[in-house]
């Protein structure tokens, strides 16, 4: 191992893609959500829900799989009003969790992003780029999560091996 | 490789970006152009030594498009599109 | 003009070489020429000697702004190749190779043209299926591409190591190009350039040209340069890159957006490649040049730029598929890289074509113009003379845009 | 060991550390810490490599990256091309050899060629070789050149990287200017990376022995590295080159010796808010007959040689300059015990306190430099007085010369800022800054150490990128140094018989500059293309400024006028490897699977790439099937009882909103807004050129949701198409678009076995054509998943597509499989389905839209509805019509003879013949259901040629086909919609 880190492939958590205006979404998910974060690309926890403000009128909201099912019937994305959009899409993002002393060093191998302390703060989390790819990045403890499209995930598994490689 | 202002994430590298060209006339009523200013809206574009307005889309940020004015020369950002509540 | 050969050569040495010929003359600039052609490129040079020598026109100046054979002619990696898709393209093209193949003797001056065919290194079968099609369509006008194993592609190319059937992209076969070759491209905006001048066109550097000037009719008129005024009934643009700048100045649009090409050539190496790489699949080309040097090219930058730039990502993607096919080159050194600028069409192809300003011609829209420089100038030269388009560049013209019917050459190949 | 040439003390060399080295095969030893130069001065080698073009004998010149001659080839593992011995660092066990020579570096058969150097001026292959044929020539001319042969082989152990860093301050260079920058700005709390090109921190200073504040100004240095290297804001490089500096500020850099032992080398493209460029400047040459010889060198690195490594190059040694700064070398050398016969300097006056530093030691005005005897090695100079052209010779073993210092411009010169030349310096400086960039110290032309340090606090203080404006306190006292020069760009070389170099790499003389100049070649790059000057190895580091002097002066305009030739990246060559960095082998492009792709490769399937990236199977031989066999078993299989294929890879799209109506009628050519909930449509979308662009279904979820599926290939330009257009025609529009695409994947069972199988699987979605019809979703479960089943179809069979999440994928497949046996379900790849669709007659991106047709060519004019006012490209179709032209059409081929295969691309021409061409087959195949070889093709006027013959026109032979409709199987489409 040329860097001391522990890299995992996460397996799915349940993933809602959000959009709408700030005040309709608000209001449709005050009952399960008590707020929302306002600072573009950041995120704010709730319990261990996390809620991500990834765009324009676009949020993501990031629980444990097991809470799929509850959050479906309690966000209703087949019936909520037009001008908000709820698509669940829990299997469309493969999680990597990068931990360790060098976790900084091998996100900064993989993405042109700014990771300096006063750029990418504890709540940043927004999308840029890993290995080329459109990815998702947040920290995470000391280190860094990030997910890619499901399908580029063994492509990225190889690309971490190249990186850490002897 | 650029360094973009995107709107919503901030300054971004280039690579996270997808070129959408320089700004030309909007898309016209077909209906209610000549085709010369029809071929006109699908063929010309400006292109200037200098400050020019163009597209891009933030693809591998936060999904949208904006506009910004760069110099054609010097590669310089001029404008930026301003930001996102 | 002087002749060039082993013998003046021997001569003049022992002279101490201090009797050489001027390669062209630095004349005045004259208030009016019967054409003036601005920018001293590879096409403003061979449409300046092909009107001399084909039509007898000699009253004629090219006017540069920098130096003479600057611009894109100093800058391209020298491939010279037809194996184009459109009907409308591949005679022009094969015109051009057989003018560059007799260059060196019609200009007296060593284009150092090296047949070396090019090899089309191919990865998929929707590629293959297109380039069936492109030699099948190439052969009707005699220029020859064949297809060749795999094997075959590692004996012309022994430095292709990668790229085997475990690779992320493994080669399936490849297309031999045998027309295809390289050559000097200092020397053939030399060898132009000496030879007009020996016919009476007169070359002026340094002489940038600020505005086109129409008469009231609208006609053209002649220029505006930091000399003075030059008149002229004729003139023609040959500016890859600034032609809208130009013409805009006679308030003529056209359709074209200026972009940077970029190339790079590594240290200088005993031979290793003998033939012209194109991988258009993983997006890079080469040649190794006589000096020993690889001349490396790849894709374009897609943003509208007149800053001669190098975009990292643009090179270190063109890198990438080098080393992919090439391991052994990752050791080897980059020595210097360098961009260009060129105006691209919507559809890519060129225009070739009088404009709607009488007397205002256009030569731009050149992805790849360093192989139309022969043909490029005979035909431009042909509608300068005659005032009617030359059967080979009719499809090029201006009007194609009016009713949007474009040549789609998109894709040719990454060796523009 | 005992080195010939090394001084018993002293140096930055560690002597307990001694290390063996071969160069040209036998063996030597120097220390830790030598380069490969110095360790073969010590071991008095001096005939290091032959010249490009005369083979003449060449030795070191220099001591680091401007060295212009001593090329050599590394051997084995290190093998890399060419290496200038002055850069590389001695190893244990390194291997060298000369280049360029043969038999031998000291005997080289190859300099015959300076016998005959008088026919082969500059330029000379623009006048000769012409005569039968270049190819005559040309392999001679290609193995003579190219100096050192190609590495054979990828480095044997570990990988390259690059890595992206983003800061407040690059600093480039730590020299004195460079390590004082670095010191205030980290002081201020900013973020800092300081690179340097050395091995130590230092620059100039490692080999000039200066005070800073009474004590040697190493003591400084190496407390500046030590204060740095605890703060954790500044990242600190040496061994490390920045050769690029890209626009906004971006800068590249390599790094050679990386801490973590298996990266070979490392990339780093640095984002930096402010740039500090202290590269430091680099000594030229003067130009005098044999100023190539071994033994002649720059002065400035035989004092490095002296300090820094403790080499003694030479015994006996005259200096030839024009400018100051050789004089305060004068003292260290003598220490090293090096006798100095005579300065000989080309100026008439010099101040007194310079003369002072000559310690007694011969100064000789006004005088020259006019000749160097000795072949491979100096013997003794010529020196000529300015004043009555008397000659004098001077027995010596070396020939140290300055012809003053060029500051390190590059850099500046490539983020686009400009230079100026400076009559003080007698060289250019930066000029006008065009990026947030500055010069310090001797690269911005300011050359003695206080004035240095005074610059740099000036030009830094109140400088902020950070919290804290940069500020200096405390003294920083100097060793007095002056500097002055008077330009020698060339001397009177008449009748001269001996080569004056002006690029001793590249072999360009004083007669070749002559020669472009005589020929007309006068703007200076015709003079660097013409004589190929400064266009070698070392890109005429030390020679380039002299030329340019020399056409100044020969023209008798000013240097500015003559102006530069472009300074191009890289700064010094960088290996390829370590800019790709470890994107490589498999990752070398993205690839995508599904979750049945490890299923696809277990049962045999004949995996490739397919658009956007995806792997997927194009057939599953069983045994030693052919291609065809195994294709026309699969189609087989559809059309008789019922197959599968993995469609995962469409493009799938939910779209929500008011507006999302209007939107898609937009888009597509067809109405869609139309549709009921659970209905959906077959739909074209275009350019609004009026091309096709993609084809692909839409359905209606409920009043304001809705879903759409796309090409596999073409997904992500069209997500960019719907939110172009949403951003900029119609930013009123409620439109919310979800990329879904890996949200679901999908498993299409298709076949007239394909109900049955439905059934076999259990749903509760009733999936009677009744109650489920053609283009029709329903939301359920099948084998208890939860699932959303689309009747289209892509073979022309009956179909149901069932969608799942991805989760779920492999188990749904498995299920089919399994349940499907009974009916001899096969995997379907896309080679079956592409048959299948060929004799459907269905459009394929990239075979029939082949980026220049419309709708009405492929005869589905019906999609474009006539209704809607306006969508997506319906102009311009109408317009390009309008003229009439003839347009080429899509049409069926059946060959006359039903074994025929025709080669798709295939051009068409009239009656086979030589012409132009009238259309082409855009896709042929064996027709299981047909039992023959059916075919479309692109035809012009084809619409109106059924019935007709046309003839495909091979190289040597012409197929002739029946034009037919292009649909060959189930010609009303009966079947899908049972």
């Amino acid at each position: 191992m040329t860097y001391n880190v522990k890299i995992q492939r996460k397996l799915l958590n349940a993933l809602f893609d959000i959009k709408g205006s700030i005040r309709d979404v608000k209001s449709y998910l005050k009952e399960c959500v008590k707020s929302l974060p306002v600072k573009p690309s950041s995120y704010i926890t709730q319990g261990n829900w996390k809620i991500l403000y990834v765009g324009p009128n676009h949020w993501i909201l990031l629980a444990p799989i097991d809470q799929e099912q509850q959050l479906v019937s309690s966000l209703r994305p087949h019936d909520c009003p037009a001008s908000i959009s709820i698509v669940l899409i829990s299997d469309t993002l493969t999680f990597f969790h990068i931990d360790g002393p060098d976790a900084f060093d091998i996100i900064s191998i993989a993405s042109p992003i700014n990771l300096n302390a006063d750029a990418f703060t504890p709540e940043t989390a927004t999308f840029s780029e890993i290995f080329g790819l459109k990815a998702l990045i947040f920290r995470h403890g000391d280190g860094f999560q990030f997910a890619v499209d499901q399908s580029f995930g063994d492509m990225v598994s190889n690309y971490l091996d190249l990186t850490l490689a002897n | 490789m650029l360094l973009i202002h995107c709107p919503f994430c901030k300054n971004r590298n280039e690579t996270e970006f997808v070129y959408g060209g320089p700004v030309g006339a909007n898309r016209p009523d077909p209906n209610l152009v000549s085709d010369e200013e029809w071929v006109d809206y699908l063929t010309m574009v400006p292109n200037p030594m200098g400050p020019v307005y163009e597209r891009w889309w933030h693809a591998r940020g936060c999904d949208q498009w904006f506009i910004i004015c760069r110099d054609t020369v010097t590669h310089e950002i001029l404008e930026n599109p301003s930001e996102e509540p | 003009m002087q002749n060039y050969s082993f013998l003046s050569l021997a001569r003049n040495a022992l002279t101490g070489h201090k009797n050489w010929q001027k390669a062209w003359r630095s004349p005045p600039l004259k208030e009016k020429y019967e054409v003036v052609i601005i920018g001293a490129g590879g096409h403003g040079l061979a449409t300046a000697y092909y009107l001399a020598k084909e039509f007898g026109i000699t009253d004629v100046a090219v006017l540069e702004r920098g130096w003479l054979g600057g611009g894109n002619v100093a800058r391209n990696t020298v491939t010279v190749r037809s194996n184009y898709l459109r009907d409308q393209s591949i005679p022009f093209y094969v015109k051009s190779v057989s003018l560059y193949e007799g260059l060196t003797k019609n200009l007296n001056f060593n284009m150092m043209h090296s047949k070396r065919t090019m090899v089309d290194v191919v990865h998929n079968y929707p590629k293959m299926r297109d380039l069936r099609r492109r030699q099948l369509t190439m052969d009707i006008y005699n220029s020859t591409y064949e297809k060749i194993s795999v094997d075959r592609v590692r004996q012309l190319i022994p430095a292709l190591t990668g790229g085997g059937a475990e690779s992320r992209l493994p080669i399936i076969g490849g297309m031999v190009h045998k027309d295809a070759g390289v050559n000097r491209h200092d020397a053939v905006a030399w060898g132009y350039a000496r030879a007009a001048d020996a016919l009476g066109v007169e070359m002026h550097q340094r002489t940038a040209v600020t505005s086109l000037l129409r008469a009231n009719n609208g006609d053209i008129h002649g220029v505006e340069t930091v000399k003075g005024p030059v008149k002229a009934k004729k003139v023609v643009v040959a500016v890859s890159g600034h032609t809208t700048t130009i013409t805009e100045t006679a308030s003529l649009r056209l359709p074209l957006r200026t972009m940077n090409l970029t190339a790079f050539v590594s240290e200088p190496i005993k031979p290793i490649v003998d033939v012209i790489v194109n991988c258009s699949d993983l997006g890079f080309y080469f040649s190794q040049s006589d000096k020993g040097e690889l001349v490396i090219g790849g894709a374009p930058d897609s943003a509208q730029s007149f800053r001669r730039d190098i975009k990292q990502h643009v090179f270190e993607d063109t890198v990438g598929a080098m080393l992919e096919l090439f391991p052994s080159f990752k050791n080897l050194k980059l020595l210097r890289q360098w961009g260009g600028h060129l105006d691209i069409t919507p559809d890519a192809s060129p225009i070739m074509d009088e404009t709607n300003v009488p007397g205002l011609f256009v030569t731009a829209g050149w992805w790849g113009g360093y192989k139309a420089i022969p043909a490029g100038g005979l035909t431009m030269a042909h509608h300068v003379a005659t005032n009617s388009p030359h059967p080979l560049m009719e499809a090029f013209s201006y009007n194609r845009f009016k009713n949007l019917d474009y040549i789609l050459e998109t894709g040719t190949t990454t060796a523009r | 060991m005992k080195n010939l040439n090394r001084l018993e003390s002293g140096g930055r060399i560690d002597r307990s550390k001694s290390l063996s080295f071969s160069f040209n095969g036998k063996l030597y030893y120097g220390f830790e810490g030598d380069t490969l130069a110095s360790a073969m001065l010590a071991n008095g080698l001096h005939v290091i490599a032959r010249s490009f073009k005369y083979h003449r004998p060449r030795g070191i010149i220099g001591s680091g990256v401007e060295d212009p001659a001593s090329l050599i080839e590394l051997l084995e593992e290190e093998a890399s091309g060419n290496n200038l011995c002055t850069n590389v660092k001695l190893k244990e066990g390194l291997k060298a050899k000369s280049i360029n020579c043969w038999p031998s570096v000291d005997f080289d058969v190859g300099a015959v060629v300076q016998y005959f150097a008088k026919f082969v001026p500059a330029g000379f292959y623009y006048k000769t070789f012409k005569w039968p044929t270049w190819h005559l020539f040309e392999p001679f001319i290609r193995r003579a050149a190219g100096l050192a042969s190609a590495p054979k082989e990828p480095p044997k152990k570990g990988h390259f990287e690059s890595r992206n860093a983003h800061t407040d301050f690059l600093i480039i260079g730590a020299g004195p200017a460079g390590l004082l920058a670095t010191l205030m700005a980290a002081r201020s709390g900013a973020k800092v990376f300081l690179v340097d090109q050395n091995t130590e921190a230092g620059g100039s200073l490692l080999s000039l022995k200066l005070n800073i504040n009474q004590k040697p100004a190493m003591a400084w240095v190496e407390s500046a590295v030590k204060e740095i290297a605890n703060m954790s804001n500044v990242t600190h490089l040496q061994d490390s080159t920045a050769w690029a500096y890209r626009e906004h500020n971006l800068v590249i850099i390599n790094e050679r010796e990386v801490e973590n032992v298996s990266i070979i080398e490392r990339s780093w493209r640095v984002r930096a808010k402010n740039i500090i460029i202290a590269t430091g400047a680099i000594e030229r040459s003067l130009v005098f007959p044999n100023n190539d010889r071994p033994g002649v060198m720059l002065a400035s690195a035989v004092l490095t040689f002296v300090n820094r490594y403790s080499v003694k190059p030479g015994d006996n040694m005259v200096l030839f300059t024009n400018n100051d700064s050789v004089y305060s070398y004068i003292k260290d050398l003598k220490t090293a015990g090096i006798n100095i016969l005579a300065i000989v300097d080309s100026r008439k006056h010099i101040a007194s306190a310079v003369l002072a530093e000559a310690q007694n030691v011969r100064v000789v005005l006004n005088s020259i430099i006019r000749n160097v005897n000795g072949y491979k090695k100096v013997n003794s100079v010529v020196v000529q007085s300015l004043v009555d052209k008397e000659l004098e010779t001077i027995p010596c073993d070396l020939l140290a010369h300055s012809g003053g210092w060029n500051p390190v411009v590059h850099l500046h010169s490539q983020s686009r800022g400009t230079i100026k030349f400076n009559d003080r310096i007698a060289s250019f400086v930066p000029d006008q800054f065009i990026q947030n960039s500055i010069s310090i110290g001797a690269c911005n032309g300011t050359f003695t150490l206080n004035e240095i340090f005074n610059e740099t606090k000036s030009l830094l203080c109140g400088v902020s990128a950070h919290s804290k404006p940069l500020v200096y306190e405390g003294k920083l006292e100097c060793s007095k140094q002056s500097y002055s020069i008077e330009a020698l760009w060339s001397i009177d070389l008449s009748k001269e018989k001996n080569k004056a170099f002006f690029d001793i790499q590249n072999d360009v003389t004083h007669d070749d500059i002559q020669l472009a100049l005589t020929e007309g070649y006068s703007n200076i790059e015709h003079v660097k293309r013409y004589t190929t000057g400064g266009m070698g190895f070392d890109q005429g580091k030390t020679g380039n400024v002299n030329i340019i002097g020399m056409v100044a002066k020969e023209q008798g305009i000013d240097l500015d006028d003559v102006g530069t030739t472009t300074f191009r990246s890289p700064f010094i060559p960088v290996s390829f490897g370590s800019i790709n960095g470890v994107r490589e082998g498999s990752v070398v492009l993205p690839f995508r699977h599904t979750p049945i792709t490890k299923w696809n490769l277990e049962n045999g399937a004949f995996m490739y790439e397919a658009g956007a990236r995806w792997r997927r199977p194009g057939y599953f031989p069983i045994g030693g099937e052919s291609f065809q066999q195994a294709v026309n078993r699969e189609c087989h299989a559809v059309r008789t009882g019922v197959g599968v294929y993995d469609g995962s890879p469409l493009g799938k799209f939910e779209l929500k909103g008011e507006n999302v109506g209007e939107f898609l009628d937009l888009i597509y050519t067809n109405i869609i807004s139309s549709l009921e909930p659970g209905n959906g449509r077959y739909g074209l979308m275009l350019t609004d050129d009026g091309l096709i662009f993609d084809d692909g279904v839409a359905f209606r979820i409920d009043k304001h949701r809705w879903f759409i599926s796309t090409s596999s290939g073409h997904s992500d330009a069209v997500y960019q198409h719907m939110l172009k257009i949403l951003a900029f025609d119609h930013p009123e529009w409620d439109v919310k678009i979800t990329n879904i695409t890996n949200q679901w994947n999908n498993a299409t069972i298709c076949g007239p076995l394909a109900r049955k199988l439905l059934k076999k699987l259990e749903t509760d979605i009733a999936y009677d054509n009744g109650s489920f019809p053609f283009m029709t979703f329903r939301e359920g479960h099948i084998a208890d998943i939860p699932a959303r089943i689309i009747r289209v179809s892509f073979t022309g069979e009956l179909s149901f597509e069932i969608n799942v999440s991805p989760r779920n994928m492999l188990v749904l497949w498995e299920r089919i499989i399994e349940e499907g046996t009974e009916f001899g379900i096969l995997p379907v790849g896309s080679e079956a389905s592409h048959v299948l669709r060929v004799e459907k007659g269905f459009l394929s991106l990239g075979h029939e839209v082949d980026g220049t047709v419309d709708p009405y060519d492929l005869g589905m004019d019906w999609l474009m509805s006539k209704k809607k006012l306006d969508y997506i490209g319906k102009r311009s179709v109408h317009l390009r019509r309008s003229l009439g032209k003839v347009r080429k059409e899509l049409v069926g081929l059946l060959p006359n003879n039903p074994n025929d295969a025709i080669p798709e691309g295939a051009p068409i021409t009239p009656d086979g013949k030589k012409v132009a061409t009238e259309g082409f087959t855009t896709a042929c195949v064996w027709s299981v259901v047909n039992e023959r070889w059916v075919g479309l093709a692109l035809l012009e006027n084809g619409h109106n040629r059924h019935g007709e013959e046309a003839c495909v026109r091979m190289k040597d032979e012409i197929i002739r086909a029946k034009i037919t409709k292009p649909v060959f199987h189930d010609s009303d489409g009966k079947l899908l919609r049972s």
